[in-house]
């Protein structure tokens, strides 16, 4: 009986995932079309398929320039994002008191604000600052998605039972040891996915590093933006460009996922 | 040299209306081995939190010394720990659990090894030491939290029941180390247990607590022979002390269920001194004062009752004899040489010169 | 951690300052502007809330508006459902469960402009494909009209959000101690008992956040309805971000796209948070 | 042309512009500049997408980051940008803009922005369809002669192999508000777009027309034509052969080209849309021009006027502007060089020619009556939701209402 | 009528070299009421997940009746548990934990709110039924834990550990109340405990582990009186059995530490059978077996040592004196009346008929 309903479960998800996989047959499909081929028939497998899309998308997206850039500006604004909202989050958890659901309020409704609304008014800030670069940019996407972070962290932060901190803080330890050494890593899944929801939100932004960015510094949108003009969008080579600028995410994510099935707190405190 | 004071010290937790500990206060000698013991919920914890400064004082100061600590950090404190909820780190192997207190001070990374690897060897954790938390046994995990306290060299230990889940023979094991550990350090600990023997065999001095008050301070032996009152001659061994509503007259104490037993008499001078001659009082007499012998029934013959036996539980050398006196139930302990059927009704007798006496009303110990 | 201890300010102060920098100072700006007569580069005078008269009459915007009210309500809901359905479905322990993490997750992986492409081609070749063969009249003419439009925002964004919310979801259910699942099913709990009466009020931060997340994207959502319908047709499918956008680059009137964000902001602000206020009444501290 | 010499420091110039399409050519354009001028360093940036341009305009400049050339739409660009836009009438590429293309962005004799090129549109044709179909499509000058030719063509559509006489793609609201509107509304203006800008009321009498030629587009279009896009009108209909005309102009040649090389090498044309009293005539106009950053100093002002002259005037300048561009020049002295394909080709000849007629669209398509206004209720009568009546009406007072609150 | 059976259960964990339980067999009769006691990590626990079918059984059958269970899921097992780590749900009430298996099971409303509210009574907890867990001291989230498991009425029940947090008094009213309901319902009990008293006085059968393999199953008295290996009599009992390893020769035990004592005359008689005679062996002999009075010194003349003592343990009415022959440790309990100093020498006598006496190789008990 047990064995049947797993097999049940496994048969839904199948569909399900079918389904979801759909749109992904067509961008990969049609990435080895010809210009006409894909307009003859979207829907169809690809006949004759054609590498040569991904040699020229390779190309035209300067793809190991770009994928520099990409990969340097999404770990390091992820790995900043990631330790100072755990530390923020950590901080405003373990605090009881108005002062900090005051703070708590004022970080989430910084996500509530429309990005365009402060857009300008801030690129210029940031311009007389001139930090119109990579690590003027690092710096803003904390600002636009720490609160994002804190907010999650806050969540599971109370699922960590307190009595861990005052264990390690009778061992002796400082605040930065104890958030370190211990709330750290026991948020490890957590970590995972703040990780996971930044890389892809940083990873294909377009808007914020096209008016941040100068040239040498161009992720991979970027440059895959050269791909649509006013008129003419070559989907043949942004769908080969969209199939190779996912790879690395999807390797990341792969990884990362061991480690959010790898639950950590199970039933160990007592 | 250490001295902590507790003066007068108050809990009350946010959302509670009572206080969890009230009026606290309790001097502790350099080097002392206190033992706190009281029924489930009477603050054990609460004041343990409150020295290691876990919880907030809400009134009243906790001193090392002449220092008021109320408000030093809990990590500035010097204190070991075990919590009675274990508190192990999920993440971190056995080793790393019992060697974070020592990383953290930066000891010596070899000594630290050492001393976590002997830990491991006393608590018999040698073979777990790469294991995660989550794959131990309840006795296991305990025996991490207390590893984690023994490795490390502190000014003062508070051990919060670290020995409730294991087996009897590892518990004397581990009493014995503690000991052990406690005169070598000479650091003051301070212990609480629900065990009894734990607490007459460790303690230099029992302090014992009842909904949040202390009930009696003093060495084992002053705790068992000297009650202050009824709650402590209840407590203080186990089974627990039986009493008796009884009428003081002509020397003689009596009730309604049949018993009618002579005062020892130096006992009976006293009680007539503080004029409760005539008057109702509690009777208190231990399982073990109570004997079914024939030579003890010959050797007191004016302290004897006949009892009807409820249910007889045989403990090795000795038997259980849960017995009723008219209404009254009580339990003698007697020789299992002598055996006693459930139902038999059976003479025995008080020795009446180890019993004590309470007022009926304020349950202080009048003997 | 008590909050005149210098701990806690230290480990706030690196987000304090880059939330300060990045949004709430250009915030303020954007506020003082939406007072003025600012084209973006530069302002001539003051005209206190003559923007904000000028919205209210605004047509656009209201049509947006409540289009967006509607989009917000139904993929709220939906958004939720589904992807807490995809949590629980994938953290059952069965082949290929991993696998379908990835598959649902995947969505998130491929920006805005390349969706929509896709989309279109789903929605205007794929479903009228499948309406001839299966004889359904409703499969057809999908995007030409506001019902269809609607529609098809609501499932490509259903489609695309709902591996994220089911992250989310994840990370929160991984959380549950195994010991209280094994008490519910001693206690006789079946499957579903245990998920309502025993995980959902313990991911109930998750639910808090992600009901916030689904509301305020679902406000905020931009790049979806550029790419899918791009307002169209007859800007029946404008939602609140475009209109704003619109209104800054297509119109240059950009004082009135920063007003407009102004009541924006304080619209979704208000429900979002209200939101989670009262949910976060009900989660307890374990 | 050389520049300032003297001092050894390299002048920069950096461009911000908005054809994304031709980023890879302009940069290879830049870099053979450098070779002949090696005191100035060119960059550039391109950016795309229609709203992008823009915001990354606006913040580059007002992060104090600004572009020393950048590219302006049309008049409200123009005016927009008023504060940043040099004078230009004294270069040499400005004395030899061919009459009427620099009008949009020209205020008082003062010209601030240089055309980047002529386009032109019309319907593209199908010549093999034509052929097939026994109709000379230069022979459709009137509405009545393409009316016929059409219900022609319609009848022997699976002879044909087309799905539809026309492709009219209902999602891109700017084929019929800007490029067919501006034919019948443009003509109250003369074709010039600063004249309708400025203009605080339109008549639009011509509207009976313009209904006219969206019905006959629309009932003779590939179905349905709500969910059409330019993708599915350029490439996937037209290329593809399953349309015999649509109303596209020359830039399309690089999309059909894209999607089958030997179909746009020979078979496509394009003719004049036939408008009652223009008939003959191709609008032709220019979609994007030069700006040079007045703020900027004037080494800086001169090495960017330099560069703008020497492309479009200069020898080696005009090879690029017409083989690596593939532009259609706005400007004199091309004669005799041979377009590169077969639109821009039939562009350059009618304006050659002078048989054109201006764009007036750029007028609007930078104020908010366009999007917001007559996009969506073309759409909405396209789609059947609104009458034609409705429709005009509704135009009209958009537009008088926005032209009162500009007010300027 | 409900009998369990185990047939020769394996179990082991994923990453674990060993197995933790190996080859359990036990056939559990309807209505008994089985104790597992053994040290801590012997496979107690898992033995109890197993049969209520958390953990995945490795090798063999778990069975009621003769139904197989192994593939039945927990839910449907119609099970009450006292889990050693308490597990209560951190968002629910007291009153909501207790009451959260018989809503779920739809119990009448009423009904539910009688029965839980008879329980806190019971359990003490009538104060704190509208409290989290969070707020509770250790002793209170035990009795918590307890309490869902009373409330019920469950075909088995499984505790494990459900006392060790309680004090003594309350420990033992606890015994009772669970004895009563295991007799008011007469359901299978499966109680797992390190308190030798509890064993005792508590089981019908006592199942002994070791290492994941059961020694011995059997009453308390047969434990006690009768034990298989070395293994079962070092474990009942405390202090434990004291063990020495002797020769047998000529009728005496004897060895290098002064030790020279008379066998009993029918155990004589079965190790000279045996074959033991002139060989090594382990005697044993418990410490309560050991006396210091003149009445018994008089009494058992030829098994007589002179040992010293070390330390010395008032425990109430019985000292222990933790003493030393030769290099053996052992432990003797005595009368308290007599009272012996640390490093007095003394002389006691064993009380020989109750020795036992074990293989020296294979441990096991030869009488
Ligand atoms: N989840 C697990 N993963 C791996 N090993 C485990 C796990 N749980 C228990 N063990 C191991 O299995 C053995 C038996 O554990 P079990 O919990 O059954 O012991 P126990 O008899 O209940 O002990 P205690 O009295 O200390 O609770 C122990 O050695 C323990 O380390
Ligand atoms: N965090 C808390 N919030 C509110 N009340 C609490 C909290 N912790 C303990 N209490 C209450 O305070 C009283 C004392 O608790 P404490 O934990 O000190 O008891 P204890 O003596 O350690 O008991 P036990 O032996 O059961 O562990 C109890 O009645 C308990 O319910
Ligand atoms: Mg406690
Ligand atoms: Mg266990």
């Amino acid at each position: 009986m047990k064995i049947k309903s797993k097999k049940m479960i496994g048969i839904l998800g199948l569909i399900i995932g079918i389904l979801w996989l759909f749109p992904f047959y067509m961008i990969v499909a049609n990435s080895f079309k010809t210009p006409k081929g894909i307009f003859a028939s979207v829907l169809a497998l690809p006949a004759p398929a054609t590498g040569e899309n991904y040699a020229n998308s390779f190309k035209a997206l300067n793809f190991i320039g770009s994928l520099t850039n990409s990969l340097i500006i999404t770990i390091c604004s992820v790995l900043l994002i990631i330790l100072c909202s755990s530390m923020a989050a950590y901080a405003l958890q373990r605090n009881k008191s108005k002062l900090s659901s005051g703070l708590l309020l004022l970080f989430i409704s910084a996500m509530l604000i429309p990005f365009q609304s402060v857009m300008i008014p801030m690129t210029a800030n940031f311009g007389s600052a001139h930090m119109l670069n990579m690590y003027g940019l690092m710096f803003m996407y904390l600002g636009f998605n720490c609160s994002l972070s804190i907010f999650l962290y806050q969540g599971t932060l109370s699922s960590i039972p307190i009595a861990m901190d005052e264990a390690a803080e009778m061992e002796g330890a400082s605040r930065w040891q104890i958030y370190y050494k211990i709330i750290l890593p026991m948020l490890s899944p957590m970590t995972v996915t703040v990780a996971i929801l930044n890389i892809i939100a940083i990873w294909n932004d377009y808007l914020l590093p096209s008016l941040v960015l100068p040239q040498i510094q161009y992720t991979i949108p970027l440059q895959m933006f050269n791909f649509f003009g006013e008129y003419t969008k070559q989907w043949h080579l942004a769908l080969a460009g969209i199939t190779l600028s996912i790879i690395p995410v999807i390797i990341f994510y792969l990884f990362a996922q061991k480690w959010i099935i790898k639950g950590v707190t199970d039933g160990a405190v007592k | 040299m250490v001295e902590l004071n507790l003066e007068h010290v108050y809990k009350k937790y946010k959302g509670n209306k009572d206080y969890s500990v009230s009026d606290f206060d309790l001097h502790v000698d350099d080097g002392e081995f206190i033992v706190f013991v009281g029924p489930s919920g009477c603050g054990k914890s609460t004041t343990l939190r409150m020295i290691a400064g876990l919880e907030d004082i809400s009134k009243g100061d906790y001193k090392m010394g002449d220092r008021v600590m109320n408000n030093v950090a809990p990590k500035d404190r010097d204190i070991a720990m075990v919590f009675q909820n274990y508190a192990l780190y999920p993440h971190m192997t056995v080793f790393d659990n019992m060697a974070f207190g020592l990383n953290i001070r930066k000891n010596d990374k070899e000594d630290t090894k050492k001393r976590v690897e002997e830990a491991a060897r006393i608590l018999g954790l040698t073979d777990y030491l790469q294991r995660k938390p989550a794959a131990l046994s309840g006795g296991q995990r305990q025996r991490v939290a207390l590893g984690r306290a023994i490795v490390r060299d502190a000014e003062l230990f508070l051990l919060d029941e670290p020995l409730s889940n294991l087996d009897a023979k590892l518990r004397v094991q581990m009493r014995t180390e503690i000991a052990q550990l406690h005169q070598r350090l000479g650091r003051n600990f301070i212990y609480v247990t629900h065990d009894q023997i734990e607490a007459m065999t460790m303690a230099d001095r029992i302090v014992i607590m009842n909904k949040g008050r202390i009930q009696q301070v003093g060495t084992p032996a002053e705790l068992y022979n000297m009650p202050v009152n009824k709650f402590v001659a209840g407590f203080i061994g186990s089974p627990s002390t039986n009493f008796f509503d009884v009428r003081l007259e002509n020397g003689y104490i009596t009730n309604d269920d049949g018993l009618r037993v002579a005062v020892a008499e130096g006992q009976l001078k006293t009680l007539v001194e503080k004029g409760y001659d005539g008057r109702n009082l509690t009777f208190g007499i231990r399982p073990e004062d109570i004997h079914a012998e024939e030579i003890a029934l010959q050797t007191y013959p004016d302290a004897i009752i006949e009892a009807e036996v409820e249910v007889s539980e045989l403990l090795g050398a000795n038997s259980m004899l849960y017995s009723k006196l008219g209404k009254t139930d009580f339990i003698a302990e007697v020789n299992s040489r002598d055996y006693h059927e459930p139902g038999d009704r059976l003479k025995m007798a008080l020795e009446m010169t180890k019993a004590h006496y309470f007022d009926k009303d304020t349950e202080e110990t009048i003997i | 951690m008590k909050n005149r201890s210098l701990s806690f300010w230290l480990f706030l102060t690196p987000t304090l300052i880059a939330l300060a920098l990045v949004v709430f100072i250009p915030m303020l700006e954007g506020l003082f502007y939406s007072f003025t007569d600012w084209d973006g580069l530069s302002f001539t005078k003051v005209v206190g809330f003559q923007n904000y008269a000028t919205l209210l009459q605004d047509k656009a915007f209201v049509n947006a508006f409540w289009f967006t009210v509607a989009f917000v309500i139904v993929t709220v809901i939906m958004l939720n459902v589904i992807g807490l359905g995809l949590a629980l479905l994938v953290t059952q322990k069965f082949k290929g469960s991993n696998f379908l993490r990835t598959v649902f997750f995947m969505p998130n992986m491929i920006g805005g402009l390349i969706l929509g492409f896709i989309w279109q081609f789903i929605f205007t070749q794929g479903f009228s494909a499948l309406g001839t063969t299966l004889h359904l009249g409703w499969l057809n003419n999908w995007l030409t009209n506001e019902v269809t439009g609607f529609w098809g925002l609501v499932i490509v964004t259903v489609w695309q959000m709902s591996g994220y919310i089911m992250i989310i979801y994840i990370a929160y259910l991984q959380n549950i101690p195994n010991e209280v699942i094994e008490a519910a099913k001693i206690d006789g709990a079946s499957a579903w008992q245990r998920f309502t009466k025993i995980t959902f009020p313990m991911i109930a931060p998750a639910f808090t956040v992600c009901m916030f997340l689904t509301l305020s994207n679902g406000f905020k959502i931009y790049d979806q309805n550029l790419s899918l319908t791009n307002g169209g047709p007859y800007n029946s499918t404008q939602m609140l971000a475009m209109d704003i956008v619109n209104t800054a680059y297509n119109s240059s009137n950009f004082s009135l796209a920063e007003a407009k964000a102004i009541i924006f902001f304080i619209i979704v602000a208000a429900i979002s948070l209200l939101q989670v206020f009262y949910n976060r009444k009900r989660e307890v501290d374990l | 042309a050389c520049g300032n010499s003297g001092s050894s420091k390299k002048v920069k110039v950096t461009i911000l512009q908005g054809k994304v399409e031709s980023n890879k050519q302009f940069k290879q354009i830049a870099k053979e500049y450098e070779k002949t001028h090696s005191n100035v360093d060119i960059e550039i940036t391109s950016i795309g997408g229609g709203t992008q341009y823009n915001p990354v305009l606006k913040t580059r400049i007002s992060s104090g980051n600004s572009p020393t050339i950048f590219s302006l739409a049309g008049p409200a660009d123009a005016k927009q940008f008023k504060a940043y836009t040099a004078d230009l009438s004294k270069t040499k590429a400005a004395k030899n803009a061919l009459p009427g293309t620099v009008s949009a962005v020209s205020t008082n004799g003062k010209t601030y922005g240089l055309p980047f090129n002529v386009e032109g549109y019309g319907f593209v044709y199908n010549k093999d369809v034509f052929k097939k179909a026994g109709i000379d499509p230069t022979s459709l000058t009137s509405y009545d002669k393409l009316e016929a030719a059409v219900k022609k063509i319609d009848s022997q559509k699976d002879k044909l192999g087309i799905k539809g006489v026309f492709a009219l793609p209902g999602k891109e609201s700017w084929i019929l508000s800007d490029h067919l509107m501006s034919l019948y509304l443009g003509q109250e203006f003369n074709g010039n777009a600063q004249k309708l800008y400025n203009s605080k009321s339109i008549k639009f009498n011509n509207n009976a027309d313009m209904k006219q030629m969206i019905d006959l587009q629309k009932q003779y279009s590939v179905q349905p034509v709500m969910q059409m896009d330019y993708a599915g009108q350029v490439n996937q209909n037209f290329s593809q052969g399953k349309a015999a005309m649509i109303q596209q102009g020359d830039w399309i040649y690089p999309t059909i080209e894209s999607v089958d090389s030997k179909f746009a090498k020979n078979n496509v044309g394009m003719i004049p849309i036939p408008v009652k009293g223009e008939e003959g005539k191709l609008p032709v106009g220019t979609s994007l021009y030069w700006a040079v950053n007045k703020k900027k100093t004037t080494a800086e002002q001169k090495a960017a006027t330099d560069f703008l002259d020497w492309l479009y005037t200069s020898k080696a300048g005009k090879k690029d502007v017409v083989n690596t561009l593939h532009f259609v020049p706005a400007y004199k002295g091309y004669e005799g060089m041979k377009m590169p394909d077969a639109l821009t080709q039939v562009v350059y000849e009618y304006s050659k020619d002078n048989k054109t007629i201006g764009w007036a669209f750029p007028g609007y398509t930078g104020t908010s009556w366009d999007p917001d206004v007559a996009q969506p209720n073309l759409q909405k009568y396209l789609s059947g939701k609104q009458s034609w009546d409705k429709t005009v009406e509704n135009l009209k007072d958009g537009w008088k209402k926005q032209q009162s609150n500009v007010s300027n």
